[in-house]
């Protein structure tokens, strides 16, 4: 944590950024983003078991971008975001500085995307045993129990699209569901709606989605999106081996092709 | 430094001299052969021309031992079971449901991990880096290099030297002093597992071997595998009955001709045992060897 | 040709057992003759490899048969030279082993082929006796059943005075499980591994 | 009760299945009626959203066709529909919604016969499946 | 509020014996929007036509709908009508009810029921037509010919005959490729050069006709019409204005022993020289590899001796750019060479030689004049052994297909050599003897019957040398397969023919496909044999597939007339069915992202990157462009954008939903909405 603040602050001092995005204490037991401006500001900056959020999130707000080039520290979700940003031509090399704070206190800078390639090459992601188990939980089902499980996850959505809002993917400015010409999703909430808002938003991340499962976090009705993204993540790995956020170019599965890919579905 | 090896039937009968030469130049370059324990027969030809299952099953009962023994690595001097090891081992990686037939009748549920080293690998990789510059006296005949067939064929299987004029043993040669000739032959089929029961063909295949290497003027052909060896040696008789013409040319292993290189003895390298004595040519004057007792100023030994 | 010949794929063929039992796909062949020409016995046989080939793309009864009792399938080397040189990867060594043990199964053993059939099997009953190739017993079985009994005989006392010939068979420790192996194969197919 | 009779929309491209399915016309295969074709440039251009969109219109299947692969009028547009669609099914199959109902074939512009069995096989297949009963109950009033 | 107009035609019996058009007509007329629905016999007949002409200008239609037969047939006809009464012909659609209703259903309900929805949903999507205007591309008439081998040379003096300008490019130090190495041409046995060298020279002298020699491409941007291009201008060190030609310096160069390419390694060359004595241009290039001055720093022995003072040691590359509408590919073949026949001792016996090095022998201005005699010893061979399909139709050794011309130029060698040298025996190894072509067959006949060359049916296994002889081993198939055992002096390998070296990387360059064997790929097998899926660049001769000569004086004659087609127009008329980008008002200016992910998935580059910038040039942000230019209109970036940013004219978005939704719709439409 020294290590992150002292670095901070001499980022700021000598004007290297104008803004440190990174975690502070909240209230009660959760971290949140804070925006450190000032050199003096940096002891403010926590990290710890709370700081999970994927704070790259900021990098496209505009806002965020306003403020001048950023430091943003960093988690593994994080960095894979980095990459995938950069890949969709979103950051440039040198417009950001990354910190990735150890949990023993070290701290590493990426000078370059190149660096976080190859630390990302070598780094594991691990997953929620809970969720996992939710996972093979779904699978297992049949295709009737299935359907009734997302109906009954979905018939609780609200279309709040809080989702949309935690997503470091969803950056677009106007989303498809703000587009009435045609009115592809519906405005109203209900299950129909709700459906089809949660299928697009799956396939709209589906070869860019880093997995940081903030979408989850964030929906208030708990409907477990992380499955959904999974699903996707998956079967790109499976059948194409490519995995979002591992290359700062694009690597994007469903603009690339390969002239052998699975047709067995096909007749 | 210690390795797995499998001998064979052949060098513990009718090619001895092969085992004892592979012996000998390993004990010179201070090598440990650890023989497979209680190995069996690899089946030859014999097993794969009459029964699939028997013709994996022997090769896979010696790599089952060989891998129980914790052998990595199986030193397999003759060319013909080396054949059948290393094509036996390919098939059993290549197909799982195969490996698990062929595990249930071997009663071992087999890995294939040993790897399986040709006699020519086993020079090359092993001995020679041990003996540089310990060459007595240099091996400086004009010889054939024949390989015959399993050493290099199936390619796809064996991936081992050129397809086509492979050049691994001449290179030993050279190395040992030697001069190998360029010829025809060098990985035409002698005739091998018909020798006793058509000697005639094989007179005539073996014939036209001895034959090119005799035209390009080489004082010995040089072999790798104990069939082609005693198709060569020993079936003097039918070959030279089928080209209608003498041949005194000898067959020595690639084994002896660095042992004799290494100044071991030529009797524990088994040269007496041959057939056809092994003898060379008096020297011409200016081309002394190297070695003062080289067994090729010595004419028979 | 008969009128069997070049008769339906889809019935049952020999070139589609052998494409099913061994994956070495007949059909390939384009007649190039390659094989023949590299086959160091093509000469001896009574037909080249690529005319074997040919008869099984042909097919029917009558052309499989004359493939199966042929002296070909026996005077094969595996030498490996046709396959090496296949300009279609068709291992044809492999399928020489499928021909004989399907010969072998049907009783159909060309007569010109029993002396290397007999030394096979004289080859075999070595193993299964001792484990290993017992040299001296192997021929004189071999002479024994092939009634070759004056074959090599100036041969053998050189060999043994040169060290050659073991006199006595050396048995190896697993042999109960080479007996077990030999029992399971021959249950397995093609020859029963007597 | 009347036989069942499903409705099934084609999504298919202008070069391969449309044309192939112009040839089915000229050559005067009979086949079901209850399937109609929607024209696109490109099996490429098809949206995954437009299936979503048939379900909920009360489709009970849904074709979708192009060029075989190699054959493509735009070289590459059918390849990466195929990624499309391996993943959108994938998607499909993991929410429960029946993938079964949806057909996926290449058919040639000289594929008349193929376009028809297609189109027969798929009727029949979804005929038996019945009318798609779980998107035709899902509530689209909404709580207001 | 949209005025439709429906027409739905009987076809005669076609539709109007299964579908009850007038009941279609009647469903229609109650569409919303639908101001005109009236059905007739054939719509598509004159009076048919006029009764659309006439209700576009009565009822003042904003779209027109036709249920009739396949768009397919006849969209172009209908458009046309629509515009001459002043519609847009982009607003008028058609509904399939022939192909697609009742030439495939029985008569019946259903098949009405159907024929109404079809109808419906055209409709539908007509009422969301936008008028579209035919997008116009300038066309700068100039053409780029890549190889100066006979097709680029047939393409070139076709397209500079035909009155526009021709930039050549060739990689070597001459033009004339392959062919001017040639002795004679089958099936006449004309001599190669008698026949070329006239072409050659024509190309250099032409006035239309810029030639680069020893140049490589560079790059290459821009489409169809409007390509830029980018030559690298190798340093020949010489100046071509100065020197004459005079040849002095090859004769005096010290360095001599360099293998010639000309003469296939043959015959050598000095560092100094002309490749060969008809080369086009005539003057020299220094081959800086082998140029002692380059290795080593001294001789210059050339500049002392030229006449003109044409030695330029210190000449470096040089760019040239140019403008082009128009890309003529004509790089040619390679015949293969190298460890590739281990078996028949290739690159390690003398006498064992491919066919281009026959042809050398065989030429009267080769390394032996023209004779026939073995590169080991220069002996008369008495037997030569020719081994047709050596490396093709082989697919162990990766080359799966024919080479299309060894067949032919085999016989061709067989006949020369027994020409040549009287009472030799010339063998040909061979599978098949494929001779599809104008006098083709019959030159072979000739081969065997007039020439007495031996055919053998039957692949070559080994080639070894014995005692200054080659050994044969082959079999005769067609005597059950025996073994064949030749004694030849010489062994001729027909190699198979390959792509050019470099040819995958200049169809990345050129953004052309190609196959698995590196040869450039057609647009379509059988009717667009010489263009490219790249518009504007089409394929001349061997580097899309093995050629003899006539087919690739064909193919360049076609792709030459294809280019003077372009070329015709001062600009190009396109379809409109091109994706756009959108755009809109500050501060969103458009949906797009700039993500570009929609670039990799285009098939034709046609994605760009626009910056918006304020009125000051400050950067607000880069969004995708379509190239109307390149844009074929697959619409695959339209669904790859997860913003709908992209929309593709004639199938857009707004479009293809409504017809969706209007297609499962069968309630009646509440009547004036």
């Amino acid at each position: 944590m020294d290590e992150l603040r002292k670095k901070a602050r001499a980022l700021l001092e000598a004007g290297e950024v104008r803004v440190v995005i990174g975690y502070g204490g909240g209230t009660g037991d959760r971290a949140r983003a804070i925006f450190v401006r000032e050199p003096e500001r940096a002891d403010e900056l926590i990290f710890d078991g709370r700081c999970r959020q994927n704070l790259a999130i900021y990098l496209t707000r505009r806002e965020v971008k306003e403020l001048g080039k950023p430091a943003i520290v960093a988690t593994l979700p994080a960095l894979k975001t980095v990459l995938q940003l950069a890949g969709e031509f979103q950051i440039a090399e040198g417009g950001l500085v990354v910190l990735a704070p150890g949990a023993d206190g070290s701290l590493i800078e990426f000078k370059t995307f190149a660096d976080i390639e190859k630390y990302l090459a070598g780094a594991a992601s691990p997953i929620d045993p809970a969720e996992q188990a939710e996972m093979d939980r779904v699978r297992a089902m049949s295709p009737d129990e299935r359907w009734k499980y997302w109906l009954g996850q979905i018939s609780r959505c609200i279309k709040c699209y809080a989702c949309r809002q935690a997503c470091p993917m969803c950056y677009c400015p106007r989303c498809t569901v703000e587009c009435n010409q045609p009115q592809w999703i519906p405005v109203p909430s209900h299950e129909l709606g709700n459906l089809e808002w949660n299928v697009m938003r799956a396939m709209h991340l589906a070869g860019r989605c880093v997995d940081c499962g903030d979408c989850s976090r964030a929906c208030p009705v708990g409907i477990p999106l992380y499955l959904l993204n999974r699903v996707l993540i998956g079967d790109i790995e499976s059948n194409f081996h490519q995995r979002a956020g591992m290359k700062a170019e694009v690597d994007y599965a469903l603009s690339t092709f390969h002239p052998d890919d699975r047709e067995n579905f096909i007749r | 430094m210690k390795l797995g090896f499998y001998p064979g039937c052949s060098l513990e009968g009718s090619s001895r001299e092969y085992n004892e030469s592979v012996m000998a130049v390993a004990a010179g370059a201070g090598i440990e052969l650890e023989p497979v324990p209680d190995w069996n027969c690899c089946g030859a030809t014999a097993a794969h021309n009459m029964n699939r299952e028997l013709g994996l099953s022997l090769p896979a009962r010696i790599l089952a031992k060989a891998e129980a023994a914790g052998m990595k690595e199986i030193v397999v001097p003759c060319a013909a079971c080396y054949s059948r090891l290393k094509v036996t081992r390919h098939e059993l990686l290549e197909d799982e449901e195969l490996r698990r037939r062929i595990s249930a009748i071997i009663e071992y549920d087999l890995r294939c991990e040993p790897e399986i080293i040709n006699v020519l690998q086993f020079l090359d990789s092993r001995v020679m880096p041990a003996i540089e510059g310990r060459i007595k006296s240099p091996f400086d005949r004009r010889v054939a290099c024949y390989y015959g067939c399993l050493l290099v064929r199936p390619h796809k299987i064996l991936k081992f030297d050129r397809l086509e004029d492979p050049r691994s043993m001449d290179e030993i040669i050279r190395r040992i002093g030697g001069d190998p000739i360029d010829w025809a032959f060098k990985t035409e089929c002698c005739g091998a597992g018909l020798s006793v029961s058509k000697t005639e063909l094989v007179g005539r295949l073996s014939g036209r071997i001895l034959e090119d290497a005799r035209i390009r003027g080489a004082e010995a052909v040089i072999v790798a595998c104990p069939m082609c060896h005693s198709n060569l040696d020993l079936r003097r008789g039918a070959i030279e009955k089928a080209m209608n013409r003498k041949y005194d040319m000898p067959a020595i292993f690639i084994t002896q001709a660095v042992g004799l290189a290494m100044g071991i003895d030529p009797a524990k390298l088994g040269l007496n045992r041959h057939m056809v004595p092994v003898k060379f040519r008096e020297r011409p004057a200016g081309k002394v060897p190297a070695g003062p007792e080289s067994p090729a100023a010595a004419g028979e030994v | 040709m008969s009128t069997d010949a070049h008769h339906d794929k889809a019935t049952a063929s020999l070139a589609g057992a052998i494409l099913e039992q061994t994956g070495v796909p007949v059909d390939k062949c384009y007649q190039c003759g390659k094989c023949s020409a590299g086959c160091p016995l093509a000469a001896d046989m009574d037909y080249p490899p690529s005319l074997i080939l040919r008869m099984l793309q042909a097919g029917g009864p009558e052309l499989e048969e004359k493939v199966l009792r042929s002296y070909t399938i026996w005077v094969c080397l595996t030498c490996e030279t046709c396959y090496s040189r296949c300009p279609m990867e068709i291992d044809i060594p492999v399928m020489m082993d499928y021909l004989r043990h399907e010969s072998l199964r049907l009783g159909m053993t060309s007569p010109r082929a029993k002396d290397i059939i007999r030394f096979h099997r004289s080859f075999l009953d070595s193993i299964k006796y001792t484990g290993r190739l017992y040299e001296v017993g192997l021929v004189v079985d071999y002479k024994a059943r092939s009634m070759h009994l004056l074959q090599d005989v100036k041969l053998a006392p050189k060999m043994y005075f040169k060290g050659k010939l073991n006199l006595i068979p050396e048995t190896i420790k697993g042999l109960p499980l080479i007996r077990r192996i030999f029992s399971r194969s021959s249950k397995a197919g093609g020859e029963d591994a007597r | 009760m009347p036989e069942f009779e499903p409705r099934i929309v084609a999504f298919v491209c202008n070069w391969c299945t449309y044309a192939g399915a112009d040839l089915t016309g000229t050559s005067r295969i009979k086949y079901s009626p209850n399937v109609e074709v929607i024209r696109f440039p490109c099996t490429g251009r098809i949206d995954f959203m437009l299936l979503l969109k048939a379900f909920a219109e009360g489709a009970d299947g849904i074709i979708i066709s192009g060029c075989h692969p190699n054959d493509c009028h735009y070289t590459s547009g059918n390849f990466h529909a195929r990624r499309r669609w391996i993943l959108f099914r994938g998607l499909l199959d993991f929410m429960g919604i029946d993938v079964e109902r949806v057909q996926f074939s290449w058919v040639s512009a000289a594929e008349g016969a193929k376009w028809a069995d297609v189109v027969n096989t798929t009727v029949e297949a979804v005929r038996k499946l019945g009318p798609y009963e779980n998107f035709r109950k899902i509530d689209r009033a909404g709580a207001v | 509020m949209s005025r439709i107009g429906v027409f739905i035609c009987h076809c005669g019996e076609n539709i109007g014996a299964t579908v009850d058009c007038e009941k279609v007509a009647a469903a229609a007329a109650k569409i919303p929007g639908v101001v005109h629905s009236v059905d007739y016999k054939y719509m598509c007949s004159d009076p048919g036509q006029n009764m659309i002409k006439e209700a576009i200008r009565e009822k003042n239609l904003t779209g027109v709908v036709v249920g009739a037969c396949s768009p397919r047939m006849h969209e172009p006809t209908f458009r046309r009508a629509c515009e001459e009464a002043g519609l847009n012909p982009f607003l008028c659609e058609m509904a399939n009810i022939r192909e697609h209703c009742s030439w495939v259903h029985e008569k019946g309900d259903p098949t009405t029921e159907k024929a109404i929805d079809l109808v419906r949903v055209i409709v539908e999507k007509v009422r969301r037509n936008k008028p579209l205007v035919p997008i116009k591309v300038p066309v700068t008439k100039t053409a780029l010919v890549l190889g100066g081998g006979i097709a680029g040379i047939q393409a070139a003096l076709d397209i500079a005959n035909a009155g526009h300008k021709v930039i050549m490019v060739e990689r070597s130090p001459s033009i004339g490729g392959h062919m001017s190495q040639l002795s004679e041409t089958f099936p006449t046995l004309d001599c190669s050069q008698c026949i070329l060298t006239p072409r050659m020279v024509e190309v250099a002298r032409h006035a239309n006709i810029t030639l680069h020699t020893y140049s490589e491409i560079e790059s290459i941007e821009g489409f169809i019409g409007n390509f830029k291009v980018k030559i690298r201008k190798k340093a020949r060190s010489i100046d071509m204005k100065a020197c004459t030609g005079c040849g002095l310096c090859s004769q005096k160069c010290p360095t001599r022993k360099i293998p010639s390419e000309f003469d296939a390694g043959l015959g050598t060359r000095p560092a100094i020289y002309v490749p060969f004595p008809q080369a086009v241009p005539n003057k020299p290039v220094i081959d800086r590899l082998n140029c002692t001055y380059y290795l080593k720093g001294k001789c210059r022995l050339c500049e002392k001796v030229c006449p003109t003072q044409a030695i330029r040691f210190d000449q470096e590359d040089e760019i040239v750019e140019a403008d082009i509408g128009a890309v003529v590919l004509a790089t040619g073949f390679e015949i293969k060479h190298g460890d590739f026949f281990p078996e028949y001792g290739f690159g390690k016996f003398k006498d064992v030689i491919d066919g281009m090095q026959f042809e050398r022998l065989a030429s009267a201005s080769g390394p032996t004049l023209g004779e026939i005699r073995r590169p080991s010893d220069g002996k008369k061979p008495e037997t030569v052994v020719f081994i047709a399909c050596a490396g093709s139709r082989d697919p162990a050794k990766g080359i799966e297909y024919c080479s299309k011309i060894c067949c032919m130029y085999t016989a061709k060698h067989a006949m020369l050599y027994r020409h040549k040298v009287h009472g030799g025996n010339a063998y040909i190894f061979y599978m098949d003897i494929r001779a599809g072509g104008k006098m083709y067959e019959e030159f072979v006949r000739r081969a065997i019957e007039e020439d007495g060359v031996k055919y053998v049916r039957g692949r070559v296994s080994r080639v070894y040398e014995r005692e200054g002889k080659l050994i044969v081993q082959g079999a005769d198939t067609l005597l059950g397969a025996q073994p064949v055992e030749i004694e030849a002096d010489m062994v001729v390998l027909a190699t198979a023919a390959v792509a050019n070296d470099g040819a995958e990387e200049l169809a990345q360059k050129m953004h052309v496909s190609y196959d698995a064997h590196k040869f450039f790929a057609e647009a379509h097998p059988k009717l667009k044999p010489v263009e490219t899926n790249t518009a504007g660049i089409f394929l001349a001769g061997a580097c899309q597939a093995p050629k003899d000569i006539p087919e690739s004086v064909a193919q360049a004659s076609g792709a030459a007339s294809k280019v003077g087609a372009l070329f015709s127009q001062d600009e190009l008329t396109r379809e409109p069915v091109i994706a756009v980008v959108n755009r809109s008002a500050p501060p969103l200016y458009s949906t797009c992202v700039g993500c570009f992910l929609c670039q990799a998935a285009c098939p034709y580059q046609a994605i760009e990157r626009e910056e918006i910038r304020t009125r000051d040039g400050k950067l607000i942000k880069t969004v995708a462009k379509v190239n109307p230019g390149l844009c074929q209109g697959c619409g695959t970036c339209v669904a790859v954008c997860r913003t709908k940013a992209i929309d593709l004219q004639g199938f857009s978005n707004e479009q293809v939903f409504a017809e969706v939704m209007a297609l499962l719709d069968r309630s009646e439409p509440d009547a004036g909405i």
